[in-house]
């Protein structure tokens, strides 16, 4: 349990019919870094994440997990060994009260979700651990809200507030503040901060500022392949980072905190 | 084009707009003014009403009643499908790329509306990655790609009056500028704009006017010249 | 004593589906006809009439007949099409002891193995059919057969039945095709046939796949290649429909035809007016039947069924739909039965003129012994 | 922390909504359950069994299609199975009494269920309707052949039997309570399938199904067991029916039976417990009515007017549009 | 004579030609279906009653007006079509943000009541039409005799299924038609008559059933039940090929009626199911169908 690297990948490589995606990358990610994974638009991130998560089938290459080969198994076997991802659009079930949200997360712990005899009131019992959860990411007033009715940003964070509820070791996170006004933003970054606590993260994110308020660690990818890897001051210097990716804009970054 | 030379030509004149979806109602009489080569921003917090306003003037939502005047005519009644015809270009917020086309075709899709477009050549020298991916399904396309994708495919109709809902949404920083660029360079064409933004460091310095808004009204108009003394007004509403 | 003082007739029959035209709507036209005629009234009991559409499906016969039966008080059912509905009506009939009239049924199982001392098998069925037809055209030459076989049980039955009948008589049968129920394009089976060399084509199906199969043998030159067509069981709504041009010459059996003598012509005179279209053998059997019927229950003055049963087996048949027909113990109606062509277009001189009557086949010609008979009701 | 929990107010208030909705619902089963008990001394008993074994049958369906999103177009043949399984034993058989024999016809179409279930569930919406729709097909191909089936004539005159070798069957209105005895247990089956923390899953899975793999369930071992749950009781309700009608049919294995136990189910509204129960009297009390009225060769278009009617005026179907009802005006 | 399995190669071709032909039918059809379903995500089950309207509305064309086969094959699908488009009007059209199990309750519901009223004003025995008298006769092939009326269907079959693939895939109507049923108000909001393009499209399908029914009048017994049977098989031809694909429908339109054909020489009894079991076996090897592209 205590290798260095929580999560690594060796020359994976994604070919769609005659386009490569992901390209033989190889990437290490340490246990308890808030890792970052940013690039142009196309460059392969949602794809690597859906590789991970075998929402695509690499075409070549190896994924460790703990340093035990992860590369051919299936989805859900992989969230149960704690991996869990959100989803570039916000993944809810969206006729369930909040607390039901995260309900059904917890649930798969009790092990008890094929009973079909039993009653639902003994679900009850998860209720307070539930709740606990939605207080952490602010959302203990809406508790019984049906999900729909929520705004976008709480429901990224109910999101949130699932995934955690799984216990996972390492979250996979593609671009959690995307169209969010700057409130939400600002607590997001928080809800990941404290997320991360005893966690791993890998996150894709556009947002800068974002970045550069949380990750430990960047690795910039291009066409697929991995361009540079560093701190994020190492990798905003990177002049061939600046001409891919942040063009003039890191500057104006730092200038705005 | 004639009509654009004239100083002050009122493009979009929107009166007293109430707008609803089924039964809740969205809108609370907006009054928006747009006047040719202008560039203005809707800015307000995540279900402000922002992307109803531009689905409104493109008779998008449940109903909707007051007026909206595009180039001096009455619209409020118009069908949905004459609205693009009077010059008016839309891009959703939620990119609306379509699954069983291929890029090309998806930028070929929309009608011209109007002779002055932007060529294809000229789209894909400013999205190469559009042209490198040109034969893939619409669809298949990068989260950024499908926003660049949405917003080439206006540009080509010619449209001069141009609604843009979180354009830079999901961009690479490095995007982002090239469409600052583009839009500074479309308004130089004469074209008129309304973006809605939640990048308020993106739409700032574009921007001849602000108008905030706040539960499906509109509370404040800023000039670009009043941006630093109405600074904490901007802190209030939107937690810049 | 009738019982509630109402003699209850119960109609049940396809009324919207394949079955409709042969009985259907206009076979309760006939059973009302026969009611009227006989004076809405026996021995001062009222005639009442239901009547429902069995839709094809022996659930909705078996309630139907059940809640008639059980609660409405009807005495007798009537109509009585698909196979499947029979048989299930005759069984709950025989529970509460009713009595059933089967008209409209092709398949002979209904008074042998399915026979219950609850219904009568009235009309035609299979073994006629073939019998009249196949022995016929073997012994005007036609000695090597092809059948075309609904894949079902009447129309196993049928097949059954020919093939005993072809090689009784000498013949062979060269092939036996089964073809699914209902199928939509015949020309692959019609090919076969051509190819399989056989003098005699013969179709052992029902409704629109024979009306289908005829039509396909004539574009495909069937008949001018020199092969002789055989339909087994052909309705006279379903000739009409191909018209004389496609079904000229086709040989068939019938137990009656409108235009077979006066008695018949006269009552179809009436029948047309009210439906527009000639009655069917299964129409007339109807009414022949209901009038039966209410004979026996006025002779017998009971509408106790076992009674009446007798009552309508003692008494012989002479009517508009038969002459000296007779009820026999397992329930069969045997009467003559007719072998007719269909007529050329030049001899046809109206829509409904058919119709030649070529033979007559004698009433205990026609139909299956006794002694072949394995029904409970017959000491064998 | 448990204090925190009873503090809040609003969950106090939601609780408390929810629990009079239980009572509410308690008492609506209780009524009807008392109608049900009553009924056959007003109405004819075999037409309720009809309904009642229609009814079991659109539970089933709508088992699957309104708590798992899965449209199968092949429960005639789960239906057909239960049916032809117990008939024939009873037929052949003279030691079988009913129960064993509804038992068995249940685990044949369970297990034919299970089978169906395998090759399809990988397959959604449309795919899922045809794959079901062929292997039934397949199964109607096959009872057209056998000739245990009695193929076009059907199996006929199977004994009702004395129940537990006591009841006599063969009177109505025994059969009658044991046929509502029978549909109680597969209703409240469902009701508790719903209701449970499988339940939950489920709708999980129907409301995100890639959201539902990504927490770690195995979506497609849950939609099996609700597949093979729903099967079991259409082969149940097969079964009844068979005793109830003495007869077994290819009618019920024919893709017509497949189409019409959709149309209950839509009619009455998909989704909701009564909805199918409300759906099934609708239709078979129509048709009864239609077939024996004099509109009676007019069925089909009557019946398909109703159906536009309905599509067009109420959608989320008859309870479902109640509800709907009670929810906007009674809140 | 050459065997194969027993039955000689003379008669095996002829059996593979009329499989073709009967193909042709199921490739119309499936044709017409798959365009609305693919185009406007309508499970379309009064395409049978559409069919049938086709073959009715010939022979009673000629009944009542002696309007001549030519002079019908326009004119039938024309008015069906018309009829398809007051159906997508005033029926579907209200339903059309509905859930797709709507559309098939409609279309179905649509489909009885069709079937239902010219049942009862034309009964089930069925009407008959004559060939056409150019048509009459045919030509012997040494392996079969092949009715010119035949060879014709499968012509005509053809030239409309490449026309009507090459419309949708390969223009830019096809292309509004592919947009406009992913997200119709944004085409709208572009500029495009959306509405008119369903209701046209509608038609365009309806129209499609109507001409294959035109096509079978003279060869099939024209009843008002004739369009329920095939329409099932149909479904499965539209499925195996995959749901919307418009060449796909074609191709295995054709190649069911020839896998059919054949299965009417080597095990009749199956030749209606064998289509149900080519279904399960692809849909097992390929989800989305043989063309259909995967979700
Ligand atoms: N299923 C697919 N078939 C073909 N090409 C695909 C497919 N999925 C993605 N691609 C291509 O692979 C490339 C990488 O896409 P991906 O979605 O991983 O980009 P990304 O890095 O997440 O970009 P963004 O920041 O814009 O979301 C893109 O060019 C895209 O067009
Ligand atoms: N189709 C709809 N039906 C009902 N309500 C809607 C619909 N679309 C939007 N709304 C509601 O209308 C309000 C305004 O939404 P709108 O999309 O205009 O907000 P916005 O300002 O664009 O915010 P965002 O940043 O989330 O895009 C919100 O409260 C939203 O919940
Ligand atoms: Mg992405
Ligand atoms: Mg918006």
């Amino acid at each position: 349990m205590s290798s260095e690297f929580v999560l690594e990948t060796r020359n994976l490589v994604k070919e769609f019919k005659g386009f490569t995606a992901v390209d033989d990358v190889n990437l290490k990610v340490r246990r308890g870094h808030i890792h970052a994974l940013i690039g142009p638009n196309g460059a392969g991130k949602t794809t690597f994440f859906n590789l991970l998560t075998k929402f695509l089938i690499p075409t070549r290459g190896q994924i460790l997990f703990n340093e035990q080969d992860i590369t051919s198994m299936k989805s859900a076997a992989i969230a149960r060994m704690g991996i869990i991802r959100s989803f570039q659009i916000s993944a809810v079930f969206p006729h369930m009260t909040a607390l039901e949200n995260v309900r059904v997360a917890l649930q798969r712990f009790e092990g008890g979700s094929f009973h079909f005899w039993k009653s639902e009131k003994t679900l009850n019992k998860l209720n307070q651990k539930a709740y606990a959860l939605l207080e952490s990411v602010g959302l203990e007033t809406f508790a019984d809200t049906v999900t729909v009715e929520l705004s976008y940003g709480r429901k990224r964070a109910l999101e949130l507030a699932t995934t955690l509820a799984m216990e996972p070791e390492l979250v996979l996170l593609d671009e959690p503040t995307q169209g969010m006004g700057h409130e939400d933003v600002d607590r997001v970054v928080e809800l990941i901060r404290k997320a991360a606590e005893g966690r791993t993260v890998l996150m894709v994110e556009h947002n800068l500022s974002v970045v550069s308020k949380l990750c430990d660690q960047i690795t910039v990818l291009t066409r697929g392949a991995v361009l540079t890897e560093g701190d994020y001051k190492a990798v905003s210097e990177n002049p061939d980072v600046k001409e891919a990716y942040m063009g003039s804009e890191s500057a104006a970054v730092e200038r705005a905190h | 084009m004639s009509d654009s030379i004239k100083p002050n030509y009122e493009q979009l004149k929107v009166t007293d707009l109430h707008a609803f979806y089924g039964e809740s109602h969205i809108l609370h009489g907006i009054d928006l003014l747009v006047r040719r080569g202008e560039l203005v921003t809707l800015l307000g917090r995540n279900g402000a009403g922002r992307s109803t306003t531009l689905k409104s003037i493109m008779n998008m939502v449940g109903s909707r009643t007051g007026s909206i005047m595009i180039n001096g005519r009455e619209t409020i009644d118009t069908q949905a499908h004459h609205i693009a015809r009077l010059g008016v270009g839309y891009c959703p917020e939620e990119r609306g790329i379509f699954a069983s086309l291929n890029v090309e075709e998806n930028l070929l899709l929309p009608p011209t509306v109007r002779s002055d477009g932007v060529s294809l050549e000229e789209i894909y020298a400013m999205f190469p990655n559009l042209y490198e991916r040109r034969f893939s399904q619409g669809t298949r396309l990068s989260g950024g790609e499908q926003q660049m994708l949405a917003m080439a495919r206006i540009l080509r109709t010619g449209a001069n009056l141009l609604l843009l809902d979180e354009i830079t949404e999901g961009l690479a920083p490095v995007i982002v500028q090239k469409l600052a660029e583009v839009l500074i360079k479309l308004k130089e064409k004469g074209l008129t704009i309304i973006l809605v933004e939640q990048n308020f460091r993106f739409a700032a310095p574009l921007a001849d006017r602000h108008y905030l808004m706040e539960h499906g009204q509109i509370v404040e108009e800023i000039h670009a010249s009043e941006l630093n003394s109405k600074q904490e007004l901007l802190n209030t509403y939107l937690g810049v | 004593a009738i019982s509630d003082n109402e003699v209850r007739i119960g109609y049940l029959a396809d009324m919207s589906g394949t079955y409709r035209d042969l009985a259907g709507p206009n076979g309760l036209t006939a059973l009302e006809m026969a009611v009227e005629d006989f004076g809405g009234q026996v021995n001062g009991a009222a005639i009442k009439i239901v009547s429902a559409d069995d839709r094809n499906s022996p659930d909705v016969a078996s309630s139907t007949v059940r809640q008639w039966v059980e609660a409405d008080g009807v005495d007798m059912v009537a109509g009585l099409v698909a196979s499947s509905v029979s048989i299930a009506a005759t069984r709950i009939l025989e529970q509460s002891d009713k009595l059933g009239i089967v008209s409209g049924s092709a398949a002979s199982s209904i008074t042998n193995e399915h026979c219950t001392p609850n219904h009568i098998h009235y009309v035609y069925d299979t073994y006629p059919l073939a019998n009249g037809t196949a022995q016929a055209v073997v012994q005007e030459g036609g000695d090597s057969w092809f059948i075309l076989t609904a894949d079902y049980a009447f129309g196993h039955a049928l097949e059954g039945d020919v093939e005993k009948v072809v090689t009784d008589n000498g013949g062979t049968v060269m092939q036996k095709v089964r073809h699914p129920f209902p199928t939509g394009d015949f020309s692959s089976f019609i090919l076969q046939a051509q190819s399989s060399g056989a003098k005699v084509v013969a179709l052992a199906n029902a409704g629109s796949d024979t009306t289908n199969a005829i039509t396909t043998a004539g574009e495909f030159g069937l008949t001018q290649s020199g092969q002789t067509l055989a339909a087994l069981l052909l309705f006279l709504t379903d000739v009409h429909a191909l018209g004389v041009d496609a079904a000229q010459g086709i040989q068939l059996t019938t137990g009656w035809y409108w235009d077979m003598d006066e008695d018949a012509r006269a009552w179809s005179d009436r029948f047309i007016e009210k439906t527009g279209v000639r009655p069917t053998m299964v129409h007339a059997g109807i009414y022949s039947s209901t009038m039966h019927y209410l004979n026996a229950v006025k002779e017998s003055a009971t509408d106790d069924t076992q009674t009446v049963r007798q009552q309508m087996m003692d008494t012989p048949i002479n009517d508009m739909f038969a002459k000296g027909g007779v009820i026999r113990e397992d329930g069969r109606m045997v009467h003559d039965m007719y072998l007719a062509q269909v007529k050329t277009p030049a001899e046809s001189t109206n829509e409904w003129d058919l119709y030649n009557i070529v033979r007559t086949i004698p009433a205990e010609e026609a139909y299956r012994p006794l002694s072949e008979s394995q029904c409970k009701l017959v000491n064998n | 922390m448990s204090t925190r929990v009873s503090e809040s107010s609003s969950r106090k208030h939601y609780i408390a909504t929810k629990q009079r909705e239980e009572r509410r619902n308690l008492m609506i089963y209780a009524f009807l359950v008392v109608l049900a008990l009553i009924a056959p001394l007003i109405i004819y008993p075999v037409f309720l069994m009809k309904i009642l074994c229609f009814a079991l049958f659109a539970v089933a369906f709508n088992l699957l299609l309104g708590y798992v999103g899965l449209l199968s177009f092949g429960h005639a043949a789960f239906l057909a199975t239960g049916g032809y399984t117990t008939g024939y034993l009873l037929s052949t058989y003279s030691g079988f009494t009913p129960e064993l024999a509804i038992l068995i016809g249940t685990i044949a179409s369970t297990l034919l269920g299970l089978g169906f279930g395998l090759l399809a569930i990988r397959r959604q919406g449309i795919y899922f309707a045809m794959i079901t729709l062929a292997l039934a097909q397949l199964v109607f191909f096959f009872y057209v052949q056998s000739s245990f089936t009695g193929g076009e004539d059907g199996l006929h005159g199977v004994p009702r039997g004395k129940l537990l070798g006591i009841i006599d069957l063969q009177n109505n209105f025994a059969m009658y309570y044991f046929v509502l005895a029978v549909f109680i247990f597969g209703f409240a089956l469902v009701h508790r399938m719903v209701h449970s923390p499988y339940g939950h899953v489920l709708k999980a899975i129907k409301e995100n199904e890639p959201r539902a793999t990504s927490l770690g369930y195995n979506v497609d071992q849950y939609k099996l067991v609700a597949f093979v749950v729903s099967a079991g009781l259409a082969g149940l309700a097969g079964s009844v029916k068979t005793i109830v009608f003495q007869l077994a049919s290819l009618n019920d294995a024919h893709w017509h039976m497949s189409g019409e136990v959709i149309l209950m189910t839509l009619l009455g509204g998909v989704g909701t417990l009564l909805g199918p129960v409300v759906g099934a009297t609708f239709v078979i009390s129509l048709e009864h009515q239609l077939s024996q009225s004099a509109l009676g060769d007019w069925v089909n278009v009557i019946l398909g007017v109703i159906f536009i009617l309905c599509v067009l005026a109420f959608r989320a179907g008859i309870v479902g549009e109640l509800q709907r009802f009670f929810k906007k005006n009674f809140k | 004579m050459s065997m194969i399995f027993g039955v000689p190669v003379a008669v095996l071709s002829g059996q593979l030609l009329l499989g073709l032909i009967n193909g042709a039918f199921y490739a119309l059809l499936s044709l017409g279906l798959a365009v609305i379903f693919g185009l406007l995500k309508i499970i379309n089950f009064a395409h049978g009653a559409f069919y049938m309207l086709g073959a009715l509305c010939t022979v009673v064309l000629f009944d009542s007006l002696g309007v001549n086969y030519w002079v019908a094959l326009i004119l039938a699908p024309l008015l069906v079509g018309i009829f398809g488009i007051f159906i997508e009007y005033f029926l579907l059209r209200k339903i059309a943000n509905a859930d797709h199990i709507y559309s098939l309750l409609l279309t179905f519901g649509l489909a009885l009541v069709i079937q239902g009223v010219f049942t009862n004003i034309y009964g089930v025995s069925g009407l008959r039409y004559a060939i056409p008298d150019v048509f009459k006769g045919g030509v012997n092939l040494g392996f079969m005799f092949l009715p010119y009326y035949r060879a014709w269907v499968i012509l005509a079959a053809l030239v409309i299924c490449f026309g009507t693939w090459f419309m949708i895939e390969k223009t830019k109507l096809g292309s509004y038609l592919r947009a406009g049923t992913e997200n119709s108000q944004l085409m709208q909001a572009f500029g495009i008559n959306v509405p008119l393009l369903v209701s046209l499209t509608y038609g365009f399908g309806v129209m499609l059933a109507a001409f294959a029914g035109v096509l079978a009048a003279p060869i099939y017994s024209v009843t008002p039940v004739m369009g329920g049977n095939i329409l099932i098989i149909v479904f499965a031809v539209v499925v195996i090929g995959g749901m919307g694909s418009i060449i796909g429908a074609v191709i295995t339109g054709l190649a069911m009626g020839i896998i059919e054909g054949l299965t009417k020489v080597f095990y009749p009894e199956a030749s209606s199911t064998v289509i149900f079991l080519v279904m399960v076996l692809v849909l097992l090897v390929r989800p989305a169908g043989l063309f259909g592209k995967e979700a």
